[in-house]
């Protein structure tokens, strides 16, 4: 693992704007929970709550013309890139007003114009493809950054490998983003993984990595701020693992029996939301008012998308032979 | 009469595990979250088994799909019977190097000297809204591949004699456990035993039309049977059971009677399964049939997530009548 | 008469490659091996590439076929044409994910937002002894895959014209390099352009049988013309070019007019892409066939290393002019 | 990389033994060119000339009840493992006496009544199977080990990965012996690894890796001991880099226009085998007469295997009928 030195600090309205990035997620997650509990959105659905500030952060250095290519679980990425709810509620909806007329659903999210090229529901496959997105942008001549996210699991499939070591060799701008909270489904890091921090394995392609709490945006601003200027630098990649968890186990209705109720517990009293929000203005970085100006702004974005999202219609089945190839296959 | 229990198919693939697992000692079992420590696996599939058998015999896994049939394939070389779950079918693409290129060939490569007796359980099928990558049905592609059979049940009796028969063959077999036939209990003899590989199951006798199916798609084809017998239709519905080798006698036979076929799946019709049958059946029967061979199966299209989409991606009933109905004029 | 220069078949893929990268500047080339430093590519199929257009646009990958795609897939999504080259179509199956779950359906499952213009050019083919690993015909499994275009042509100018249209492509092709068809060199117009995918070519008239083949499986029912029209038998043999989507008009309108049809390919016979046409032709021309459809293939065994069953292996021109002759009674 | 301590050396009786097992090889490897050139096999070709010392180093540790994985660069593997050569013959010249009746060729060899259990023409797919055989070992209570034979170039993709986390996790006895020739085909070791050692990549996965002069019997053989015992001992796989190269490019026929003529020519001058032989020698291991007669014996050992393989009938087609199931296909 390398050290992280001479890493700028988040200005407060970075804070706050990461901040407000992680309660968009929280709001718009628990919407989505309550939603399928009513019965009114049917989908496999992967919950982020716990991981925040991974996304967030992040994303208070990227710009719409930076990519990420995430994963099942990667909900929260969009939001906090700023993906538009209205066409995410349409889409999870299996709506024709969705980011993808439906077609795709909630593993296949994609939104290009906030950089949200791929979500994809196969474990590892998000970074091989964010490697060539970063190469794009090199060949192009920008600055532009790609994030690969993925799990803890996810390090353990020969893609990450692959990918690792390509991104490496052509000194691409990418951000290989591991959130690690600990499981991959029900099986428990240290069952499935050989090493105890997944950064250490950044050695073994010459390429910087970390170990930082994810829940802690100061810790992730400076390990962010750091890879993104390398990457933005022409350095090339870093391997950034992110310690979290996830409340809600893999799935929606998930019973949890393969962690006790001790460790689970313990997590979500840790629950990064709440913390740092008291933090926020214990220091004076924000005010209460702001802050529930901000969330109630964030309510009513939510409650909007979702009812636009369930309003809107189901796409015609012709939509089966559109988007299969450029050109529409006949009926 | 023989004594039944009421069980769906996961539970049936439950009880071959632990009956098989119980009488050779040789049989192991690997995959992702399969131990009780990861809470028997994510469908239940292979619960118990860790607990009753030890963590030596049955073995959790990294997502590692290449280690896990690869570790299947080199135990099989040493002796033993391993049964590794690839989680979803779509999931067999990361793995697929293993499978095709060495778990399929080495038997014939070494001249007759290794001998890979494994068993790829994998679960695949349209119907939940899992989308493009979750829910595909490859089974054309295993049949395509020398040196691999194919089984694809399609009710609980099925998935337990079946799998039996999967462990104890000496060649490696891919055992496709399909959405839509998975949590419909049936009754199941207590003492189901193995059934062989490659034949298939007349699920019901009929004279008018042979209908051609397997998996999940053979209970889409049993649901439309009600419709078809109003409509004065006689039906011989056909459960091929296994892709490959193909009960082609069976077929042949039905054909030779009816004169009217009808082969569906839940697979991509385009360049699928079904078109090995129908071309078979038109090459041995030329000049005997009284339609056209139909085929049926999911439209040239990834699997969509919204639900409208998925019905009409699916060959339901509804479409299985129909087609029925205009064979018959 | 158009100018035409001689060239093989890899010497033709070089030429597109080469007139591709420089009247496009998203062209890219990536693969192992594929640049001069590295001599060029083991087969010369890129050689002068990189000199021409720069190790940027033509780079040199490790043995990481997944990132080559992944990689290809990004830069697509960028908007770059990138031409991966997967050495041999036996390694496909590591990359498979990459291919089959995404290349093939990001364009569908983003809704049309995301395409992916990728060609995947890679070769195989029986005939040379590299046995099991090295040399199988999967265009089946592709031509089975919603969402990829399959590609396998046979001669030099089909080899040039085809992969210009590959690249220029909006979706992902497959383009297979056929060990049978690559060093045997013909005329090749020098202003060769694009031409068009899904079109078939016909190599001959005729009005007994139909011959459908493409890739080297065309090359050898091309030899075996002669002798069936020494035996008084008028062939039109048609090579496909493109196996998805295959040509369906020109391959009924043939099989109309002739009332008979046999279907070559290289790949294995069992469930085999020729299943497909002969399904087809079959269900469109039922009643007016004079015989039934002939499909040759591979027998269901791995690629053997024996010279004296690889031949076997192989449908020689020999195996065509029997099958057309018992077919002709 | 570890740190190689303690590592037993090998006996003079070991060391003429591995001597053999080089002579064997490279004898074996003439007499394949030579009869290639004449026209009377044909094959793809791979020689593995130079790189004799790592498996005759590691075979001299190991019985016919340990196991190899290998690759299409892997007969000087099987020569090392005491393969009898007349079968080995009679395999690359695919006739029915051979190995596997001829239908397997020279990039499938097997031979389980020496260990030889999988030779694998895919670059990586040694690894995973390696791990399978290692893991029945296990499970039958035996001190077997299973060595995976790759390439430098096999380091980077997938099936390297998965395998060795599986192995590390599972405390598997298997060694993982890249033999880094410095070439992957035409592609150099720098251009296609982002890391100056591969065994670096050993930390990755919480399991020792070593660095090895792979040309060098004494340093081969302190690795080689010192990983077989800890997988004999039951504590996990090791991954050995040995340093070598490949004298005649990547494969028969092969214009080496990839490398400089004094690259190449630098390597040969350090031929092992010419070295290995005056240091027998002069050390007084070995005599000049017992080293002529063992090179005679295996001279004729080959020269016999030739006429043997080469006498022995092809296969009837039949055989594409046998061996694709164990119940042979009907006509
Ligand atoms: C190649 C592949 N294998 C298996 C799965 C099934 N699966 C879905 S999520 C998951 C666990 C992933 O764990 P991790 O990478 O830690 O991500 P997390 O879900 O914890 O965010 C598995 C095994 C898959 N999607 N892809
Ligand atoms: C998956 C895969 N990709 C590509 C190839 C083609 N190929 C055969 S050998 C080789 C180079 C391997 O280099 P290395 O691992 O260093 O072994 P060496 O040949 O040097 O012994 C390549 C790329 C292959 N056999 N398998
Ligand atoms: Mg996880
Ligand atoms: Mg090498």
């Amino acid at each position: 693992m390398a050290e992280l030195s001479n890493a700028p600090a988040p200005s407060p309205e970075t804070l706050v704007d990461i901040y407000r990035r992680m309660i968009r997620i929280e709001r718009n997650d628990d919407a989505i929970r309550k939603t399928i509990r009513l019965g009114r959105l049917q989908m496999p659905y992967y919950s982020a709550r716990g991981q925040e500030v991974i996304p967030s952060t992040l994303s208070s250095l990227l710009t719409n013309d930076d990519k990420i290519c995430t994963i099942y679980r990667g909900i929260h990425d969009m939001v906090a890139k700023d993906m538009p709810l209205r066409p995410l509620w349409a889409e999870i909806a299996g709506r024709v007003d969705g980011t993808c007329k439906g077609k795709g659903g909630p593993m296949h999210l994609t939104h290009p114009e906030t950089g949200v090229m791929v979500t994809t529901g196969v474990v590892g496959s998000s970074m091989p493809i964010a490697n060539g997105l970063a190469w794009a942008a090199l060949l192009d001549g920008t600055k532009q950054v790609t994030i690969a996210y993925f799990g803890d699991g996810a390090s353990n499939i020969g893609a990450f490998h692959e990918s690792l070591n390509l991104a490496s060799l052509w000194k691409l701008p990418v951000l290989f983003v591991c959130q690690n909270n600990g499981f991959a489904e029900h099986t428990r890091y240290e069952n499935c993984t050989s090493v105890d921090f997944i950064s250490k394995r950044a050695a073994g392609y010459g390429m910087p990595g970390f170990t930082v709490d994810g829940n802690d945006p100061w810790a992730m601003y400076a390990a962010a701020s750091t890879a993104i200027a390398r990457a933005r630098e022409g350095e090339g990649p870093t391997l950034l693992e992110c310690k979290t968890f996830r409340f809600l186990g893999h799935v929606f209705g998930d019973d949890d029996k393969y962690m006790t109720k001790e460790e689970k517990a313990a997590a979500i009293a840790k629950d990064p939301l709440p913390a740092f929000r008291a933090r926020l203005i214990e220091e004076g970085l924000a005010t209460e008012e702001q802050l529930a100006k901000l969330q109630a702004d964030i309510e009513a974005e939510v409650a909007d998308a979702m009812e636009f999202g369930l309003a809107s219609p189901f796409p015609s089945v012709d939509e089966l032979r559109r988007d299969v190839f450029a050109e529409e296959i006949a009926a | 009469m023989t004594a039944t229990v009421k069980m769906n198919s996961l539970q049936a693939v439950n009880a071959a595990l632990t009956e098989a697992m119980e009488q050779d000692p040789k049989v192991l079992v690997l995959g992702e979250d399969v131990g009780d420590r990861e809470g028997g696996g994510v469908t239940g599939a292979t619960a118990g088994l860790s607990t009753r058998f030890g963590d030596q015999r049955v073995r959790t896994t990294p997502i590692s799909e290449q280690a896990i049939i690869g570790a299947a394939i080199g135990a099989a070389l040493g002796g033993y019977k391993p049964v590794a779950e690839i989680m979803l079918m779509n999931f067999t693409t990361v793995a697929m190097d293993m499978i095709f290129n060495h778990a399929a060939k080495l038997r014939f490569m070494s001249g007759g000297q290794s001998q890979v007796p494994i068993t790829i359980r994998t679960l695949t099928g349209a119907g939940w809204q899992t989308a493009g990558q979750h829910a595909d049905h490859l089974e054309g592609w295993f049949a395509h591949t020398a040196g691999i059979k194919v089984v694809a049940p399609s009710n609980p009796a099925d998935y337990k004699g079946l799998l039996l028969s999967c462990i104890q063959d000496p060649d490696p077999c891919i055992f496709i456990e399909s959405a839509g036939s998975l949590f419909t209990p049936a009754e199941v003899p207590i003492n189901q035993g193995p059934i062989p590989i490659g034949k298939a199951r007349i699920v019901q006798e009929g004279t008018d039309v042979t209908l051609v199916s397997w998996s999940s798609q053979a209970v889409r084809c049993q649901m439309a049977l009600p419709a078809l017998t109003e409509a004065g239709i006689s039906v011989e519905l056909i459960d091929l059971r296994t892709v490959s080798p193909w009960d082609k006698q069976t077929v042949l036979e039905s054909a030779a009677k009816t004169g009217r076929v009808v082969i569906a799946h839940e697979a991509m019709r385009s360049f699928g399964p079904g078109a090995e049958i129908a071309a078979t059946v038109n090459e041995e029967l030329f000049g005997q049939l009284k339609a056209p061979v139909r085929r049926l199966g999911a439209p040239y299209s990834p699997v969509p997530f919204s639900k409208p989409l998925e019905n009409a991606f699916l060959v339901s009933p509804d479409k299985v009548v129909a087609t029925v109905k205009a064979l018959m004029g």
